[in-house]
């Protein structure tokens, strides 16, 4: 299983090399691979339809609980199915529609990476490795969509596709992990049997609204659907692949998926329902209402989204059936469609559908599955696509609430999927011919027809023959999503009941307004306005923001002033302090100036002062000889409480302090009066506020002393153990020898540093 | 004179080794007896040639300045003291006797240690001393003193 | 005298401080050198102070004779002082360099490297 | 004895003492660059695998009993980080074979290399409060000079932003030191954190951990302490960039992480609290102030900061998974980082700016780069199943486990901009076509670049290991995280068990 | 800086100095000094030399490439703790060797000896690096 | 009686201080600065000689002797910084 | 008797002291501030280091190092006197106004650092002079 999974990716790293061996074939030859997948999960039908469900695992990162663990079930199979067997024609039809592009070696690498990670995820048992394989299909995707790279909008809209399913994806993941830590368990196949837990659980909503978070983005739902049409950019392989028959239905998947655990609660039903109609009825509406060839499929596939979406969320065993029928016949139509979309474009240069027209003498093969196809979308009898707009009907009006609203959407979407049915059925076949950007001399090689063939006709040989997909696999996989077998079953009549009622009137008003398309698109022209505070505005608005804010703050944080910088962070500082001073209810402090001798008071007095003065100064030189001073009183500081080769070093580092900034400041200019009053007032209460703090700081610490000194040691054993008199050279040179070995290391690279900088300049200046 | 009191040390160090007495009436002893033995007994090499009567002038040269130095001060404590001024400052040029760099240096160093004078700089062709003198009120008077200083440094040095 | 030497402490860093928040990368060294100053003389006040009693053993003892002064503190704050200084040796030319470059003493013309 | 404790540090000062001692030799250099921290990598290795076998070890430097003389200590949260040091310093000097320039080289490139790892390695396993503050500075002092070197005004610029903040953090440092000392009479962090274990009022000692965070948070480039990072690391030589990203602010999250589990436990809710909120401000600021940004390697500098914010948030929740989390997030992040510049240093090196806008056409012209960038740029934004995924899928889950709510959201938004900013790297340099205006731009061109992309490609192989083999590496984080959140452990290893 | 007599005062105050500093240095471990003190005044000897007479004459006396007493500095400091590794003592231990010479009488010599002459070596070379270097790019 | 001595010279000494230290502040030239740093070394060395009289420990001589030769070195520095025409016209 | 001296050296001493930062105070030039330092602060400080010296009398170490302070002192004192004098002559620093006489007036040449004694010829008319200098 594992090894079916990954083979995607292992033919993906050396799919150049085959295509560089087999050239105009090499389509063919890689197709082989989801060809043999498609067998090989074919195989699994008979056992998954007697109502077996298959877990295989392999341990990955057992410490995090994170298997490769994968279920093997109805709805699975289904999807596995569908993506390997979607992806043989897929692969083989790029074969030649992309045949001669220099970039498709790489194509090949991440159309089959994309298939196995598609597979992965719906094939996954555990939730982080569904979600491993759920963001791997968001960057191959990305990678697909922006296949033409160097086209700006492509980028663009690559971008856009990625940023909001890798967005929702990371709600996903929260949404799984709480999921996890209620349930305790990363494992679907356990925590699809507690259901109940979660539904009890505090947490329950943040989960739901989470993870529908991430099954809504990826699946274009209403109000994140914006990005599948922009994802058009894309090659046309890739757009039936991924965003008809794959990808976008990964949301989808997941959605049924989670059904039985986080399903049955009106929580659910709303979201999902409403949701999803409202995404049903904008995507047939958004679809009539463009005109390029695939904009039209790619709104009609949020369409069918928004459809199964709802279909989920009422939840019932009708519902659910109607759901994975519906699956199936959108797959199977919508991947012709899509892969006829090729053709038109690959040899008649259409993207549009008001270039077409009159092609059925040119591309009579392609006329008949782009009819059959567009039958089964349209949802006439006797294609499958009817069975399961039938279901459908049935399920909205049986729903247990909501149902009139879910009903009248549904309808009214019904009516407007004729109408566009009749768009990519009829409008570029029949009727007068219309020039064509390019004129089509032939039909479209056997690789690129094989396809729309065999998926159209699918759809109607099932339709036909519904018992061929009904009881195993449809059965099968409507009660993993139901959580128990379900008693539908798929039928191509019903008898006159309100459903085929409905159908016929769809149909009917489906042509009028086929029939009068211009003017309705007109009529509907207002709805353009509208786009302005549409979803898509808010994502462009948010990334503006986002540069903005991004602008503003480095503005206003990073703004170059290394004084800004300073103060921030020494305010940052005393707040911290005081904040935390304040909580622990004061310092306790021990002021006492008893025995302050004399000369200790005078010298600190000129330490003070000449600090004062070196800081108050407008002489720069005058401010060195004040550091002097200082740092001679510290000196006679650290002599007067009896530290003798600190007072040597004092001195000795000081002059030499004065006498290189003497060196360096020889070409410096004077100082100049910088700075306005005001601003220097501030920067004084900022440096007296943090010595007030340390001086705070100091006092406390030598109030208190939790602990006597190691020094102790140290007085103790110098002479004995180190052999020397000398305290504190002893602990320099032995004690401590590390501090100091680091402290001449400090000096040894200043001094490099320093050569470095002036030698470097000395050569430049040479130059 | 550099030279033979390094030996004189040396001899004085030795003597301190030899005693094993490491004190300071020792090392005075020592220092003594190195001055006798470098001053007579080896007054026939040259380098000890004038080593004898050179210790005694060098000291007695030392008690001198020590005299000079103290009055110098006095004075100018007293300037410093009382509140006016009884300066006439001025800067002088003082044409040097001494020729070598090291004579020239030790008298302008002992011309700054004396009483209201300071060395400012030497000409650069070693002739003169431009000194910083407190108290102009005879420049006669000044530079016979400041010669007489001169002199008796030489005197040592050479 | 731990009181006292805390006022100074405060004092330096407050004076550093202040030096630092300047636009002259001049007065920007003195506050380092001043900064650095506040930061060893509040290590070496709080190892308490003591008068006329260095660490050091009189020849022939094995020990000092009573209390002395702590040497661990003044040992740290001796490679504080070391380090400090080559630090800033680096800095003030670290500066002249920068001076050069830019040929102000005015660190507001040196920001383009951040926006 | 044990001497593989100190071998990390005595090794690359003994390396750096020799190839400073032969700066006329410009060959003997650059062998014992490679050489040297190949070795080093060798020696951390062994600590790390003692160090996994054996628990925490002790060197008493000098054979003075603690908490007298200087320890050095490694603990796994050490040798690991001794072992990130040694892969970025390997990795650093092989690509400085044809990545730095002779005069450079001339100018103790090396020397300071290998004594700037001498100090982190110093920081990473030294036992005591002071050394580590030197340690620091070696680092610190080391780095100034790598990142003068080559004297541009850029250069200048950054750098005087870069030292006059570090040495603010230093004098914080060392006044912590100082008012630490003065209450417990003992620089053994062991010794403090068991002198501070009994103490009843713990007010005070709150107030100085403050010092120790504001100090460590400048080091380590955290909100709001971060602004050199940003003037600064963009300006050096890209092999030096490398280095910085990968070490220099590790050094201070490493010290967050030891003393805020060793030394300041009293009052774990208020001082953790505040280092959430660092954490999550610091993740924000660092990932906002990329998206504006239009050069390679600022966009790169200002990522560090937002990543910085995760390896705190791991310390703030300070829980097991938490820790375990931190800890992963560092190793992730050395590597990742580090290669993401090396990657920024090729693209210079073929062509000659950084500048986003100037730049393009890299997919068509080299895809393996393209390959070698987006293994790393899509780690750092958290795409399983590259490493930086379980960094962040466990930080995440210890998020949720605690109900940190608004961390957790920051952490998912911050990665969502994280990745906006790599894909916009990779729309910019690599998708879009070669603006005609600048395809002429002089480059150093590609003599000598196969040593770069090698150590590129091994970077990103270690990357890719991180993430499929996260295992092993969780169980090390995990021991690590284990010895972190018992400081007892580490007490008895450095002090005795006095029990 | 042209000046006759500090030129000729040097002359005398250089050899002063540096035997003071190698006093410091030398009996450092028992009175106040040690190695770091002792080169800074021997730097500073240097320095008031190279005031004195000029960076070249500065260069002479110190006869070593600055950097070369700072490289090997570092060397002897950092090798002064290897031996103790071999003892399969930690490094950094101390290892001291006693003689009995005539006159001196009982001489310990010492790691931190050698250890200390390492930063003797050190801090005499990097500051007079730092100096020198200073002082020729200011001509 | 040396008791009182020392504090009578500590009080001198302090006072010196402090008039010195106002001609540092005062200026009005670097020179005179310079001067006055000077004067404060040498009062170092004088507080170090009462310290030592009145603490009893000589081995804080040894300060004085490196003070005396540092402060020395910082005059030449200074000196040698007026003389090229440093900081004496447009300090 | 020792402590009389003694105490009588440290006074004196600290006296001097005292006249030198007064004279430096009250000086009106920098000629004569240099004056009151450098004879009256290199006494007061040498008659202190004496004083130390005498009460530690017989200590070798002890006197060594005050006779090593006075030299050093002495030696100094001059010569830091010599060179700030004349670097703030040099410079052109105001001279105290009711100073009689200047014979260095405009001997000195900053350009070529030369200083002519008093017969001597300025350099610029010397004909002699490589002007590439
Ligand atoms: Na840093
Ligand atoms: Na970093």
């Amino acid at each position: 299983m594992l090894l079916a999974i990954l083979s995607g990716f292992l033919l993906a790293t050396v799919a150049p090399a085959v295509h560089r061996q087999t050239g105009m074939n090499s389509g063919w030859v890689l197709a082989i691979l989801p060809a043999a997948l498609f067998l090989y999960f074919l195989s699994f039908l008979p056992a998954v339809g007697s109502g077996e469900s298959i877990v295989i695992s392999y341990p990955w990162v057992p410490g995090l609980d994170i298997q490769l663990s994968f279920l093997v079930d109805g709805l699975s199979l289904l999807f596995a199915l569908l993506i390997s067997g979607i992806g043989f024609f897929i692969v083989a039809y790029a074969g030649r529609y992309l045949e001669g592009h220099k970039d498709l070696g790489r194509f090949y690498v991440l159309i089959l990476s994309f298939m196995a990670s598609m597979l992965g995820l719906v094939l996954s048992d555990n939730l982080i490795s569904l979600f491993v394989f759920w963001e791997l299909t968001s960057i191959t995707s990305y990678l697909l969509i922006g296949f033409n790279h160097e086209d700006a909008t492509a980028r663009r809209s690559a971008l856009q596709g990625l940023f909001v399913t890798v967005g929702g994806g990371l709600a996903l993941l929260t949404g799984l992990v709480m999921m996890a830590v209620v349930t305790g368990s990363y494992e679907l196949s356990e925590i699809l049997s507690s259901g109940d837990a979660l539904r009890d659980h505090g947490w329950y909503v943040a989960i739901v609204l989470l993870v529908l978070l991430g099954c809504f983005t990826k699946s274009a739902q209403v109000p994140f659907h914006f990005w599948l049409p922009r994802a058009m950019a894309a090659p046309t392989p890739v757009s039936a692949y991924l965003h008809s028959a794959t990808m976008v239905k990964a949301g989808v998947y997941l959605m049924a998926r989670l059904n039985p655990s986080l399903g049955a609660t009106d929580l659910w039903l709303i979201l999902l329902g409403v949701f999803g109609a409202l995404t049903m009825f904008t995507g047939v509406f958004m679809s009539i209402r463009s005109t390029g060839v695939k904009q039209v499929l790619a709104y009609s596939t949020v369409m069918a989204l928004g459809t199964l979406t709802m279909l989920i969320g009422v939840g019932t065993d009708t519902a659910i059936m109607a759901a994975m029928a519906f699956l199936l016949a959108h797959s199977l139509y919508k991947g012709a469609l899509f892969l006829i979309a090729g053709i038109l474009d690959h040899e008649a240069g259409c993207k549009d559908f008001l270039q077409t027209g009159g092609l059925r003498h040119a591309l009579p093969i392609t006329a008949t599955f782009a009819a059959i196809a567009a039958l089964s979308l349209g949802g006439v009898i006797p294609m499958f696509g009817f069975v399961a707009k039938e279901l459908l009907f049935e399920a909205v009006l049986e729903a247990p609430s909501l149902s009139g609203l879910l009903s009248l959407l549904t309808v009214a979407s019904a009516i407007l999927v004729v109408a566009v049915a009749a768009v990519v059925g009829i409008k570029p076949y029949w009727g007068p011919r219309v020039e064509t950007p390019k004129t089509p001399h032939h039909e479209a090689p056997p690789a690129m027809l094989a396809g729309p063939a065999v998926l159209a006709s699918l759809g109607l040989l099932f339709g036909v023959g519904v018992a061929m997909v009904d009881r195993g696999l449809l059965s099968a996989a409507a009660g993993a999503v139901y959580g128990s077998p379900v008693e539908t079953y798929l039928s191509l009549w019903h008898g006159f009941n309100l459903p085929l009622m409905l159908s016929l009137l769809s149909l009917v008003l489906g042509l009028t307004i086929y029939f009068n398309w211009d003017r309705f698109r007109t009529a509907t022209g207002f709805m353009d306005d509208l786009k302005r505070f549409g979803p898509e505005r808010a994502y462009d608005k948010s990334m503006d923001g986002l540069v903005s804010i991004s602008e503003w703050q480095t503005r206003v944080l990073q703004n170059g002033y290394l004084r800004y910088y300073l103060l921030t962070i020494l305010l940052s500082t005393v707040a911290l302090v005081t904040f935390s001073i304040a909580r622990a209810g004061g310092l306790e402090i021990q002021m006492s100036l008893a025995g302050v001798r004399i000369q200790e008071l005078a010298i600190v007095a000129v330490l003070l002062l000449a600090a004062l003065v070196s800081v108050t100064t407008s002489s720069r030189l005058g401010a060195v000889a004040s550091l002097g001073a200082v740092g001679f009183s510290v000196a006679l500081i650290y002599v007067l409480f009896s530290a003798a080769d600190v007072g040597i070093t004092q001195v000795l580092v000081e002059t030499l302090t004065v006498i290189m900034l003497v060196l360096v400041l020889f070409r410096l200019p004077g100082f100049l009066g910088l700075t306005p009053q005001a601003l220097r007032i501030r920067d004084a209460v900022v440096a007296l506020a943090f010595g007030v703090m340390v001086a705070l700081l100091s006092l406390a610490a030598s109030s208190t002393r939790f602990a006597d000194s190691i020094s102790e040691y140290f007085i103790r054993e110098s002479e004995p153990s180190g052999f020397g008199r000398n305290i504190v050279n002893v602990i320099l040179v032995d004690f401590r020898a590390l501090d100091t070995l680091g402290e001449i290391v400090v000096l040894a690279l200043a001094a490099v540093g320093v050569y470095a900088m002036i030698k470097l300049r000395a050569e430049d200046n040479r130059k | 004179m550099i030279g033979p009191l390094a030996w004189n040390i040396l001899l004085a160090m030795l003597w301190m080794g030899f005693t094993g007495s490491f004190t300071g009436t020792n090392l005075f002893i020592g220092l003594a007896l190195g001055y006798l033995v470098l001053a007579y007994a080896l007054r026939g090499i040259p380098a000890f040639a004038n080593y004898a009567t050179k210790v005694p002038r060098t000291i007695r040269f030392i008690g001198f300045f020590l005299w000079e130095l103290i009055l110098s001060n006095l004075k100018v404590a007293y300037d410093v003291l009382t509140p006016t001024y009884y300066m006439k400052p001025g800067v002088i040029a003082f044409p040097l006797e001494a020729r070598t760099d090291g004579e020239i240096t030790i008298v302008a160093n002992l011309i700054s240690l004396t009483p209201g004078t300071l060395s400012l700089d030497v000409s650069s062709d070693r002739k003169v001393l431009y000194i910083h003198v407190m108290y102009l009120d005879d420049e006669a008077e000044v530079v016979k003193s400041l010669r007489y200083l001169e002199h008796r440094a030489l005197e040592v040095l050479r | 005298m731990e009181t006292l030497m805390a006022f100074v402490v405060g004092g330096l860093f407050a004076a550093a401080i202040y030096m630092m928040l300047r636009r002259s990368i001049v007065k920007l060294v003195i506050g380092l050198i001043l900064l650095s100053n506040g930061a060893n003389l509040l290590l070496f006040t709080q190892a308490g102070m003591l008068r006329g009693a260095p660490p050091l053993v009189p020849l022939g003892a094995t020990q000092p004779e009573g209390v002395v002064a702590d040497p661990l503190a003044q040992a740290l704050i001796l490679t504080a002082i070391v380090i400090g200084f080559g630090v800033l040796a680096f800095a003030v030319v670290l500066i002249h360099r920068a001076y050069e470059v830019v040929e102000a003493d005015d660190m507001d013309q040196m920001k383009d490297t951040d926006t | 004895m044990r001497p593989e404790v100190a071998l990390p540090v005595v090794l690359p000062l003994l390396f750096g003492a020799i190839s400073l001692a032969l700066w006329r030799y410009r060959t003997a250099q650059r062998v014992i660059g490679v050489l040297g921290t190949g070795t080093l990598l060798a020696a951390a290795v062994w600590l790390l695998l003692a160090t996994w076998r054996d628990g925490v070890l002790v060197m008493h430097m000098g054979n003075w009993q603690a908490p007298f003389g200087i320890v050095l200590v490694s603990d796994l949260l050490g040798a690991i980080m001794v072992v990130l040091a040694a892969i970025s310093g390997l990795a650093t000097a092989v690509y400085s074979l044809t990545a730095i320039s002779k005069r450079h080289e001339h100018y103790g490139y090396y020397p300071l290399l290998h004594l700037l790892l001498a100090g982190v390695n110093g920081a990473f396993l030294t036992g005591d409060i002071f050394n580590m503050y030197v340690w620091f500075e070696v680092m610190l002092v080391a780095s100034f000079a790598l990142l003068i070197l080559g004297g541009e005004r850029a250069q200048m610029e950054g750098a005087i932003k870069y030292v006059t903040l570090n040495l603010v953090s230093s004098a914080i440092f060392l006044s912590g030191i100082g008012l630490l000392y003065g209450l417990t009479g003992t620089l053994n962090m062991a010794d403090i954190a068991d002198k501070l274990a009994d103490v009843e009022d713990t007010g005070l000692i709150t107030v100085i951990a403050m010092m120790f965070l504001v100090s460590f948070g400048i080091k380590a480039g955290a909100f709001p302490f971060f602004f050199w990072l940003p003037a600064s690391y963009h300006t050096p030589q890209v092999a030096v960039s490398a280095l910085f990203a990968a070490l220099l602010t590790k050094v201070g999250v490493y010290a967050l992480f030891r003393v805020f589990t060793l030394i300041f436990t009293q009052d774990v809710g208020y001082t953790h609290e505040i280092l959430l909120w660092v954490a999550g401000a610091t993740m924000l600021t660092g990932v906002l102030g990329a998206a504006a940004q239009y050069e390679f390697r600022r966009i790169l500098s200002f990522h560090i900061i937002s990543q910085i914010g995760y390896m705190i948030m791991g310390l703030a929740l300070f829980t097991p998974l938490a820790l375990v989390g931190g800890v992963f997030y560092i190793m992730h992040h050395i590597i990742v980082k580090a290669n993401l510049f090396l990657v920024s240093g090729l693209v210079y090196r073929l062509k000659g700016t950084y500048e986003l806008k100037e730049l393009g056409g890299m997919y068509r012209s080299h895809p393996i780069l393209g390959l070698l960038f987006l293994v790393p740029a899509l780690s750092l934004a958290g795409i399983p199943p590259l490493s930086g995924f379980f960094a962040k899928f466990i930080l995440i889950r210890a998020g949720v486990e605690a109900e940190s709510w608004w961390i957790v959201f920051v952490a998912l938004l911050v990665g969502l901009l994280t990745l906006y900013s790599m894909i916009k790297i990779w729309a910019e340099v690599f998708w879009k076509a070669q603006p005609e205006e600048h395809a002429n731009r002089p480059a150093p061109g590609p003599k000598g670049t196969g040593v770069m992309y090698g150590t590129i490609a091994v970077m990103a192989a270690m990357t890719v290991f991180i993430g499929f083999g996260a295992q092993p590496i969780y169980l090390i984080a995990e021991q690590a995280a284990h010895q972190l959140l018992d400081p007892q452990i580490y007490i008895d290893a450095v002090l005795g068990d006095r029990s | 800086m042209q000046s006759l007599i500090l030129r000729s005062a040097s002359q005398l105050l250089l050899p002063l100095l540096l035997m003071f500093s190698i006093f410091l240095l030398l009996r450092g471990h028992d009175e106040p000094g040690g190695g770091f003190i002792a080169g800074l005044v021997a730097a500073s000897a240097i320095a008031l030399h190279m005031f004195a007479q000029d960076i070249h004459q500065a260069k002479r006396v110190l006869y070593a490439d600055p950097r070369d007493l700072v490289g090997w500095g570092l060397v002897f400091g950092v090798i002064s703790g290897v031996p103790a590794i071999f003892k399969g003592q930690a490094f950094f231990t101390s290892q001291w060797l006693e003689f009995t010479m005539p006159i001196l009488g009982k001489i310990k010599v010492g790691t931190p000896l050698i250890f200390d002459i390492g930063v003797y070596l050190v801090v005499v070379g990097s500051v007079l690096l730092i100096l020198l270097t200073l002082a020729e790019a200011e001509d | 009686m040396l008791e009182v001595s020392i504090f009578v010279s500590y009080v001198i000494l302090s006072i010196a201080l402090g008039l010195t230290f106002v001609r540092l502040v005062i200026g009005p030239s670097l020179p005179d600065r310079v001067v006055a740093l000077e004067m404060i070394a040498t009062l170092t060395v004088g507080f170090i000689a009462v310290y030592t009289l009145s603490s009893g420990v000589t081995a804080f001589l040894d300060v004085a002797m490196v003070l005396a030769l540092t402060a020395f070195l910082a005059a030449v520095g200074f000196a040698r910084l007026i003389t090229k025409g440093g900081g004496v016209h447009h300090d | 008797m020792t402590d009389v001296v003694v105490s009588l050296f440290l006074l004196i001493g600290a006296g001097f002291m005292f006249v030198a930062a007064l004279g430096l105070l009250r000086m009106p030039d920098l000629p004569m501030r240099l004056h009151a330092t450098t004879k009256a602060g290199a006494l007061g400080g040498g008659l202190m280091v004496i004083a130390v010296g005498l009460e530690f009398f017989g200590d070798v170490a002890v006197a060594a190092r005050a006779a090593a302070i006075i030299i050093f002192i002495v030696l100094t004192a001059p010569i830091a006197a010599h060179l700030i004098g004349r670097a703030g002559y040099f410079v052109g620093l105001p001279m105290w106004s009711k100073t009689l006489k200047d014979e260095l007036k405009d001997r000195y040449d900053p350009q070529n650092q030369v200083l002519l004694s008093p017969g001597e010829v300025s350099s610029e008319d010397k004909p002699d002079r490589d002007k590439a200098e």
